[in-house]
């Protein structure tokens, strides 16, 4: 074990911190969350800038047009970004890192040479098409159909969760081409242009109020055949195959950031007085200590993808330890708050959102049935091994 | 010895779930989402009519006579209900000034009841208290002005002084604004209040005002009734919370029912079922300390109402925030919309759980009563 | 709602205040845990002197030989003994609690003849053997066998979690008759004599060290056809029947037990100066106001058992909070004490036997589906409704 | 940066589970419950030999020349086996102590390794350590006396003082006792000290002594050296800590695969399922923090050792404490019986938080650091 880090990791640390210094004098300035054409042009006017600076696509490999760089120098990418509050990956987030790397693990050598460039420069943005209404943690009983007619596939149904879905130019969308009960296996993989006739956008608002989210409603959409990443049926596994993708980095930003938070409670508390509270000191003091151990981790993590190529099981550990040591540090944030915390601001927004943790992208009690049957190899539930089967 | 709720009381309970269900029904509510009058006059009226501000009016006041047990029956509904407005402290208005009769000279000018207050001129205060109070329809909000219960650092609860100055809660709706400190009870008329709306309130149904300058107000009551508005507020409080955190319940097992994933109800697997039960230990629990604290109220000997009203208030408060929380993982991305109600329980949780003192302070108080 | 004591209350409480100040000045001394023949002499003693006075069975009724009291006189009972630290209900609790109510709802005239007397007077022990080491939270799965024989029933097969069986002269027993697989339906409850030949007892040792429980070899155990209460097979209804003699007053002692000993915490941190630290304060507090709701909630099931009967829904949400609560009490004991808790004694000791709190008489998970499935109304799992059908 | 284990760290781990599963097997520690001296004094001299207590030692006094990192890979191997005795003092003299050479005059009178102490006489304090450590074969104890970490109210950390005066473990099985104070480090002929056994220890396997008088002994270290033990010693309990719980994890794994209730493994359940998951997080975050904080030791700008020793010792705790806890419950009844050794791993728990600052002091450690 070596916490240190090599003269190359630390040389790519200061090249970063020296191009960030310059670069971000010069940045506009960041958008209202409400207007998703300013939000656009802010996230891929930075992404941008970064693929310029040859930071494009750090964690992709080279041949797809990315850095190549290990887990552990894109480790070091994230904390300088963060810790020079640099602009997030925003509305690049679908294309940068699961729908690229989708299309670099199965797409043709067509896709690949229509679809990464753009990403990676900030031209293209994607969003996902795979939660619906009735399928949310049980992702294979998505029902959206897709009926082959000559070239094209005509898709019909509703998606769910789609972030970003205003300003995207493409959608990652499963679909069902296999049987109704087909499950995991009837599913199909493909590209679809967001501007196709019969594709509706409807903003969804969320308990925030905020509108990052939207409903899809496709009504009949013509989508080619070419655009099918994988074989039709064989969409599960392909969407999967991000996951192996994943090395351990996908919360690195949040994390930190919430580190940083935990200075600022502290240090506010200090000035107004609280800080006196010895029952406050030590909530902090805790929650402080479990975000170390979760630094610790996600460290773990990244050795453990940096030498084995996938993530291990640090991963789910993290999302349902961090998911829920999220919660409690907005609890915190609100009582310190008071009734301040009553007019909508960033503790009510954080402390609001922080619910969503346990439950997207897999409820807290789904993660906890990966960790029992995945990692711990604990038996399926009977009936669900029947389903799933 | 009988701890179940009498048939006077199961009856108040039904009519007011009753009212709430035609007057309050959750789909009117939700019109009136973020906007600065969430209260509509008429059915406020309608529950003054039924005498949820007047249950502990004397019967010779014009009220029916009853204790804080009625009340905090009374209050569990409008609490379940999401009723917004001013509820507790015009209920306190009415028991505690109310029985005060008003300060001297003004008694004798009662205002029309549910009217507008008459425009300019010196607010009547104390009259317009015992008056509309006995009409049953004033809507009478509060203030608590750095007491005690301040705490260092900003936010202090009652409709208090945080970060961003004093916040009270439906301004534009009152008829008259309390002003609770230590030393007594002042009215105020809200219209001479200098204020200014806050864009967006985290309750979306209830709306909040940055005071920046309070006027002097009539005085309507001494240190013993500050006392006792202070400690009353603690009950109402909790058993809104109560309400909140039982509403919460019915609708997280009604969903589990109802929802299917991985071919069955949700409500079926284990880890569904167990935050249910969860839940079911909390809203019981926090309901039982409730009546036990109601009881050492009007009952004196059954208990120590100081310590039993800050155990119920600190159960009632967990109750309806763990409650409302869960209901949202129990209804999974839909509890995440808007659409679905189940936010506006929780931010009402939090609405209710900064008007009373912090946890940390409820636990003191009951460890030195031990 | 009225939790004023009635005027006939408050004389049962005065009468009983009166008698308790001269029974228990002369007393023997309380004998040590492991002293079973001892325990046998003194507990049987007390229920002697209760039964003489005319308090031998205040919740049994008249006909029965009991003071058919309500259970609000049995609650004024009980905080009398307790206030005055008479002893509890020791060896005799199997009888006068479970095999005595069951023997009323659901014995022949003879049984009733036979058995209720002694157990009131004082005079015979009984033990449960209702547990196995393969149906612990599963009972239905109990596999001990009755073959019928003549007028016998020959009882084979093994018992567990059996309380104070060393000094017990009858047994209340559940055994197979039905088919195997035949669950709750093949059930039959019987009277088993200790001294019956082919029983053997071999007491356990719990994680406390004590020989509280032991288990019970049964091989084959002649017992009478005439010792069976109910129909044959319908063993399950009969031993289910009790819970209906229940009327929420299960924990009483130890609940204000419990409350008494926050008093003593609070007393002893004061003393030392730990009551310093607002965080034990803090968690002295929130404890106590758990411990005084659920006193609320016990007033509330009495009163509901008063009116109904039956103790309604409020004793499971008791059992599964109340586990808990004695955990956390004894974990808060356990920090206060420090390094002294490493001595032996009454906070480790409380500690310890605290943990078998969420496990005994329905593990807290199963305590959660009971809640869940019959107070709530959500469906059984699917795997469980067959096999329970 | 890589933070996985080293090749040579894997077969440290390795190395010494075997050594305990082979010297240490449950079965025989399990004879010696509740005897005064639970300590197999062969055992203890094999672990000696593969370095146990001096991998720290530089490699020209001995030892492995290793850093707190290798150190806390091999504890958590002895608190998975529940290996008893002395092993946090023992490894402290060794690296602390030993490393200073011992007192001067003494330090060339080593005794013969794991051989008797000589009878009578004066103790040979510097020389005792600077010889028996370097021979790796000494049982050395220690006594926590009145510092910082010394509580109001008589319990006090360390081998400390309580109600029940100041408790020792394992004083029988000692060749040496290391008095700690704020201001040095002494060490004691533990068989000049007036001490009598206690009747029972919480442990079954860490039996305890009641100090009544406590003689003067040889000085070895000053307020530095006390300073690092009491860092170090939190360290290594914590060490101890992650082993405990993650043996406490492969034994509920283990039987909730092989037990059967209502028809199917009771691990199929999803409440068994999500303590199990519980465990599993507690196991891997706490194992992480350690293991941060051994390198915040070892790698001067890597981490704040203060903050992340304590913020490891308290997550560590707590895995312990609560993963005890969860094993016995998904155990069942099984889980309540004597026999089954969860139980040996809670109460060695209880040993190790108790020999550890409390939960809040590490808190507002951390909190301080912030």
């Amino acid at each position: 074990m070596d916490l240190r880090y090599s003269a190359e990791e630390e040389e790519l640390r200061r090249s970063l911190r020296a191009w960030l210094a310059g670069v971000l004098r010069g940045l506009p300035q960041k958008p209202r969350p409400d207007d998703w054409d300013a939000r656009r042009r802010y996230d891929m006017g930075w992404q941008r800038l970064l693929y310029e600076a040859g930071y494009g696509g750090v964690d992709w490999p080279k041949d797809a047009g990315g850095r190549g760089s290990s887990p552990v120098e894109q480790l070091v990418f994230l904390e300088e970004l963060q810790r020079a509050r640099a602009p997030g990956v925003g509305v690049g987030f679908v294309g940068l890192l699961h729908a690229g790397p989708t299309i670099i693990a199965e797409g043709s050598a067509a896709q690949r040479a229509r679809y990464l460039q753009p990403i990676l420069a900030g031209e293209e943005v994607w969003c996902q098409g795979f939660s619906e209404p009735d399928a949310g943690s049980d992702l294979a009983a998505l029902k959206t159909r897709a009926v082959r007619d000559g070239d094209d596939y005509v898709v019909s149904g509703q998606k769910i969760w789609t972030s970003h879905a205003q300003v995207a130019d493409l959608c990652e969308l499963l679909v069902r081409t296999g049987t109704e009960g087909s499950r995991h296996r009837g599913i199909t993989w493909l590209v679809m242009p967001m501007d196709a006739p019969g594709v509706e956008v409807r903003p969804l608002r969320t308990i925030a109020g905020s509108s990052e989210f939207s409903e899809l409603f496709l009504d009949e959409v013509r989508i080619p055949v070419a655009n099918r990443v994988g074989a039709e049926n064989d969409g599960w596994r392909v969407a999967m195959v991000t996951f192996a993708f994943e090395r351990g980095t996908a919360f690195v930003a949040e994390l930190l950031e919430s580190m940083e938070l935990m200075r600022l409670l502290a240090a506010s508390a200090k000035e107004s007085g609280i800080w006196d509270d010895p029952c406050l000191r030590q909530r902090l003091g805790s929650l402080a200590a479990e975000l170390d151990a979760l630094w610790a981790l996600t460290r773990r993590n990244v050795s453990e993808a940096s030498r084995s190529g996938v993530p291990g099981i640090g991963g789910s550990v993290f999302k349902l330890a961090f998911s829920e040591l999220r919660q409690s540090m907005a609890d915190l944030w609100m009582d310190i708050e008071g009734r301040s915390a009553l007019v909508w601001g960033e503790p009510a927004d954080m402390w609001v959102n922080s619910l969503s943790r346990t439950i997207a992208a897999g409820t807290s009690q789904v993660q906890r049935n990966i960790l029992a049957e995945r990692v711990l190899g604990l038996p399926k539930e009977p009936s669900t091994r029947t389903l799933e089967g | 010895m009988d701890f179940e709720l009498s048939e006077d009381e199961g009856a108040l309970a039904r009519a007011l779930r009753s009212i709430c269900a035609n007057r309050f029904p959750l789909e009117s509510l939700r019109s009136r989402e973020l906007q600065p009058d969430t209260v509509d006059r008429e059915s406020w009226r309608e529950l003054a009519e039924a005498g949820v501000f007047s249950l502990r009016t004397s019967e010779d006041g014009g009220g029916l006579g009853l204790g804080a047990a009625a009340v905090s029956v009374v209050f569990e509904e409008l609490g379940r209900a999401l009723v917004p407005g001013p509820l507790v402290a015009s209920e306190l208005a009415a028991s505690i000034i109310g029985m005060t009769g008003g300060t001297e000279g003004n008694a004798g000018s009662p205002l029309p009841a549910g009217g507008p207050l008459p425009a300019g001129g010196p607010l009547p205060a104390g009259g317009l208290l015992a008056g509309q109070v006995r009409a049953g329809v004033a809507l009478v909000g509060q203030i608590h002005l750095g007491d005690s219960w301040e705490r260092a650092g900003g936010s202090f609860p009652g409709s208090g002084r945080g970060r961003d100055g004093i916040l009270v809660e439906h301004l534009a709706s009152l008829d008259a604004l309390v002003v609770v400190s230590e030393r007594c009870l002042q009215v105020v008329d809200p219209r001479v209040v200098d204020a200014e709306p806050v864009d967006r309130s985290l309750d979306p149904l209830t709306p909040l005002w940055r005071v920046a300058r309070l006027p002097e107000g009539e005085e309507v009551g001494g240190p013993e009734h500050s006392r006792r508005w202070r400690s009353e507020e603690v009950l109402l409080g909790a058993a809104l919370c109560v309400g909140v955190a039982a509403a919460t319940l019915d609708m997280a097992v009604a969903y589990a029912m109802q929802r299917r994933q991985f071919g069955r109800p949700v409500g079926s697997f284990q880890a569904v079922k167990h935050i249910c039960a969860d839940m079911l230990v909390r809203v019981e629990e926090s309901r039982c300390a409730l009546h036990a604290a109601a009881l050492a109220i009007d009952q004196p000997g059954v208990g120590d109402p100081v310590r039993s009203v800050a155990g119920a208030a600190l159960l009632a408060t967990r109750a309806a925030l763990a409650c409302s929380k869960a209901c949202i993982q129990v209804h999974g991305g839909m509890g995440f919309t808007w659409e679905i109600p189940a936010h506006l329980y929780l931010a009402r949780s939090r609405v209710l759980a900064s008007a009373m003192p912090g946890a940390g302070e409820l636990e003191e108080v009951v460890a030195s009563r031990l």
